[in-house]
């Protein structure tokens, strides 16, 4: 039963801490590519800020 | 009381998130006059009330209201305003005696005023009938029952005539009107009937005082356009 | 700005954690009881002790809100919040599989500290939806304080409260931190404890930078859109004000 | 502050006793949600720590009811706005709420709680004193907890969404308590003797939280 998993050696453990560290690393990731798209947006914003800014020099 | 004003605006800033709707707006008004704000709708009329009675903290500016600063000394200044606006603020489920009882206990006034009052409007007999029951004329005489109930110093009117028919906005009169002698700030659709109570005159657009001091039928008129 | 001293936080974080899990995993002896799989041990806790702390600050960050009414004080504790229920998933997941590891169920009601966390979780889920749906930001931000102030004390209680209300059948290697681990055991887990620390506040301070960022782009589009912009102005979803 | 706890309550109560709404509600709620746990739990009678737990459910979710009832008449009928006119300490609404939701909470215990013995529960209850003292720390418990709650929901859009899942989690500490310390009226194991001091301090706690926060959730 699964009630003595407890007593399960080594090996078969060890995939579940391999699996809690992976967790880890993947929320890790996930927040990375959350913050990939942040500044691709700021990017983005800023490059067309500055046109702007270059367009109202030129005018003024 | 001397000669301080009984209202002193300056450069009265309020913002909702995005939205400025007062931007630096000063005015000043002698004890027991009457002020009337013109202003089409969205210009921050109901802001400016609001904020002179306490419900909203100015953001920028200073505010006086009876000589106190708003809003440190607020808690002075509540109990000697009374505001009357497009909300009755009443309980539908409950009659007329029964929300000026409520309000009577909040502010300490002894019971007998309820029945001048009652009497004085001319409901003295629909004075235990739900709220809900009586007309609209009728449930803004019960509400101006309510702004005056505690004898306030200052009235803040937000359009109390709106939608009523001219018997119901005569019968407010006697409690709420010049007539009642008390510092009255009174916002108006009406150019002409507006200035002819006014003493000081404000006009927003936009939350900014495009008129102030005194103004012409005409000017007014040109808020709206 | 958030953005200063980012980097020195980044690599203090890196090392520390870095070494944390290495010690953990190589110089911290197995567990007599649990062997191989009480390693765990050295993510979990950690995560939901930093996780609590973070709710906490979240909590004083409020107060401080209500107190100066200053809204980067909303924001840092929203983003404590925020970052805080991140952590909180991982405690959430990394438990359920310890559970699994250790009592063969993914999910024991009688982990008093794991059962209390699930409550804790709960209530901050509610923290974002709360937000959203109050419009006017002044009042979305002081209604989001007085709740953040409200859960901090909540959590105490709470973990009195389910604490006492469990027997004690299993072992419980981790709520004895003081008493039952062993010196080398304690050296990897404050290790991994202080790497855990470094990382929430670089990833706190991580989005307070893209926060204010954010809040400078808008200032800067107003002001190159040639509206007038009036002087300064709360703006979006908590950030700052675009001074 | 007395003047203004008695008016705010007294107008509550006027309310609800005029068109009564929360109590009936509740309570033909709980009567509702005996009938469903005999269904669902397919039994004819409950005992011990499961009947407990029949009850402190069906009373905790009708006080989510009541909870979100509690602000509606103060915003939609302006008596937030008429209250924060007044000369008066803005402490005095949290105290008169809480006091009207204690009050609403009893008269539903008055009616469920026969009812629960008299429906579901298989042995006659002992030790009657228990479940009162659990009932009078709970009720109190909820009653702060529930005022804090319902304003803070009232004024968000998703006010009934909102309040459930607020008060739910925060109610969990105060439901562990009442149902361990009134378990053994059933027949259920018997309590340790802390549980009605962890009630009362769960009481305290939350009665100083929702006095230092109140005011913040009336500015406008």
């Amino acid at each position: 039963m699964t009630i003595l998993a407890a007593d399960v050696t080594l090996p078969d453990n060890a995939g579940y801490v391999v699996a809690a560290y992976l967790v880890f690393l993947v929320l890790l990731l996930i927040y990375v590519a959350i913050m990939a798209t942040k500044l691709s947006r700021f990017e983005r914003e800023l490059t067309e800020l500055n046109e702007l800014a270059d367009k109202e020099r030129t005018a003024a | 009381m001397g000669d301080a004003p009984a209202i002193e605006l300056a450069g009265l800033v309020r913002r909702y998130g995005e939205r400025t709707a007062l931007d630096d707006v000063s005015v000043a008004l002698p004890a027991g006059a009457t002020l009337v704000v013109f202003g089409p709708n969205g210009a921050g009329k109901s802001t400016l009330l609001r904020v002179l009675a306490t419900l909203l903290r100015p953001q920028g500016g200073t505010a006086h209201v009876l000589g106190e600063a708003l809003p440190r000394d607020a808690w002075k200044v509540r109990g000697r305003i009374g505001l009357l606006g497009h909300e009755p603020l009443l309980h539908r489920d409950l009659s007329a005696r029964e929300n000026l009882r409520f309000h009577a206990r909040l502010h300490g006034v002894a019971f007998e005023r309820i029945d001048a009052l009652l009497e004085q409007v001319g409901l003295r007999l629909r004075a235990d009938e739900p709220i809900r029951e009586l007309s609209r004329g009728m449930v803004q005489r019960v509400a101006a029952c309510r702004t005056v109930l505690h004898e306030p110093d200052v009235l803040l009117l937000d359009e109390p005539t709106a939608n009523l028919d001219p018997a119901a906005a005569d019968a407010l009169e006697p409690l709420v009107g010049r007539t009642s002698g008390r510092t009255r700030v009174v916002t108006s659709h009406d150019p002409a009937r507006g200035l002819a109570e006014a003493d000081v005159v404000l006009g927003l657009r936009g939350g900014r005082a495009e008129l102030s001091g005194s103004a012409t039928e005409a000017e007014v008129r040109e808020l709206y356009r | 700005m958030y953005g200063t001293r980012l980097r020195a936080f980044s690599l203090a974080t890196l090392v520390t954690l870095t070494g944390g899990f290495a010690l953990a995993a190589f110089y911290a002896p197995e567990d007599a009881d649990q062997g191989f799989m009480q390693k765990i041990l050295y993510l979990h806790v950690p995560l939901a002790i930093v996780a609590l702390c973070g709710f906490v600050f979240g909590a004083v960050c409020a107060i401080q809100h209500l107190r100066t009414g200053e809204s980067r004080w909303d924001l840092r504790s929203y983003v404590a919040i925020h970052m805080s229920l991140i952590f909180g998933a991982g405690v959430l997941v990394t438990g359920s599989i310890w559970a699994r590891a250790s009592w063969g169920h993914w999910w024991v009601w009688d982990e008093p500290t794991l059962v209390s966390f699930l409550i804790v979780f709960l209530l901050y889920a509610t923290y974002q939806p709360l937000r959203f749906s109050i419009e006017d930001r002044d009042k979305q931000a002081r209604y989001a304080s007085v709740f953040a102030i409200t859960a901090g004390a909540f959590v105490p209680l709470n973990f009195l409260a389910v604490r006492l209300a469990q027997s004690y059948t299993h072992p419980r290697v981790f709520a004895t931190t003081d008493g039952g681990l062993e010196p080398r055991m304690k050296v990897a887990f404050y290790a991994c404890l202080l790497g855990m620390a470094l990382l929430y506040a670089t990833l706190w301070k991580y989005e307070m930078a893209s926060k204010n960022t954010s809040a400078q782009i808008k200032a800067l589009r107003r002001r190159l859109a040639g509206d007038e912009v009036p002087a300064p102005r709360r703006s979006a979803a908590p950030t700052l004000e675009s001074a | 502050m007395t003047r203004a706890v008695n008016a705010v309550l007294r107008r509550d109560l006027r309310i609800e006793t005029r068109t009564p709404q929360v109590v009936p509600g509740m309570a033909l709620f709980a009567v509702s949600a005996f009938v469903v746990f005999h269904f669902a739990l397919q039994q004819r009678s409950v005992e011990g720590n499961l009947a407990a737990g029949v009850l402190w459910v069906t009373l905790l979710l009708a006080a989510v009811l009541g909870i979100a009832r509690q602000f509606v008449a103060d915003r939609e009928e302006g008596g937030f706005e008429g209250f924060l006119l007044a000369p008066v300490d803005r402490t005095a609404l949290l105290v008169a709420k809480a006091a009207s939701l204690f009050l609403f909470l009893v008269a539903l215990e008055i009616v469920a709680v026969p009812a629960f013995l008299v429906m579901l529960l298989g042995p006659s209850p002992v030790e009657f004193w228990r479940l009162l003292l659990a009932l009078l720390l709970a009720d109190l418990g909820i009653a702060f907890v529930g005022t804090l709650v319902g304003a803070l929901a009232v004024q968000s859009r998703a006010r009934d969404l909102l309040v459930p899942l607020l008060a739910l989690p925060l109610l969990i500490p105060l439901l562990i308590g009442a149902v361990k310390l009134s378990a053994p009226v059933f027949g259920g194991p018997a309590a340790a003797a802390r549980w009605p001091w962890v009630l009362a301090l769960y009481d305290l706690v939350f009665g100083l939280v929702a006095y230092a926060v109140f005011d913040f959730l009336l500015e406008d």
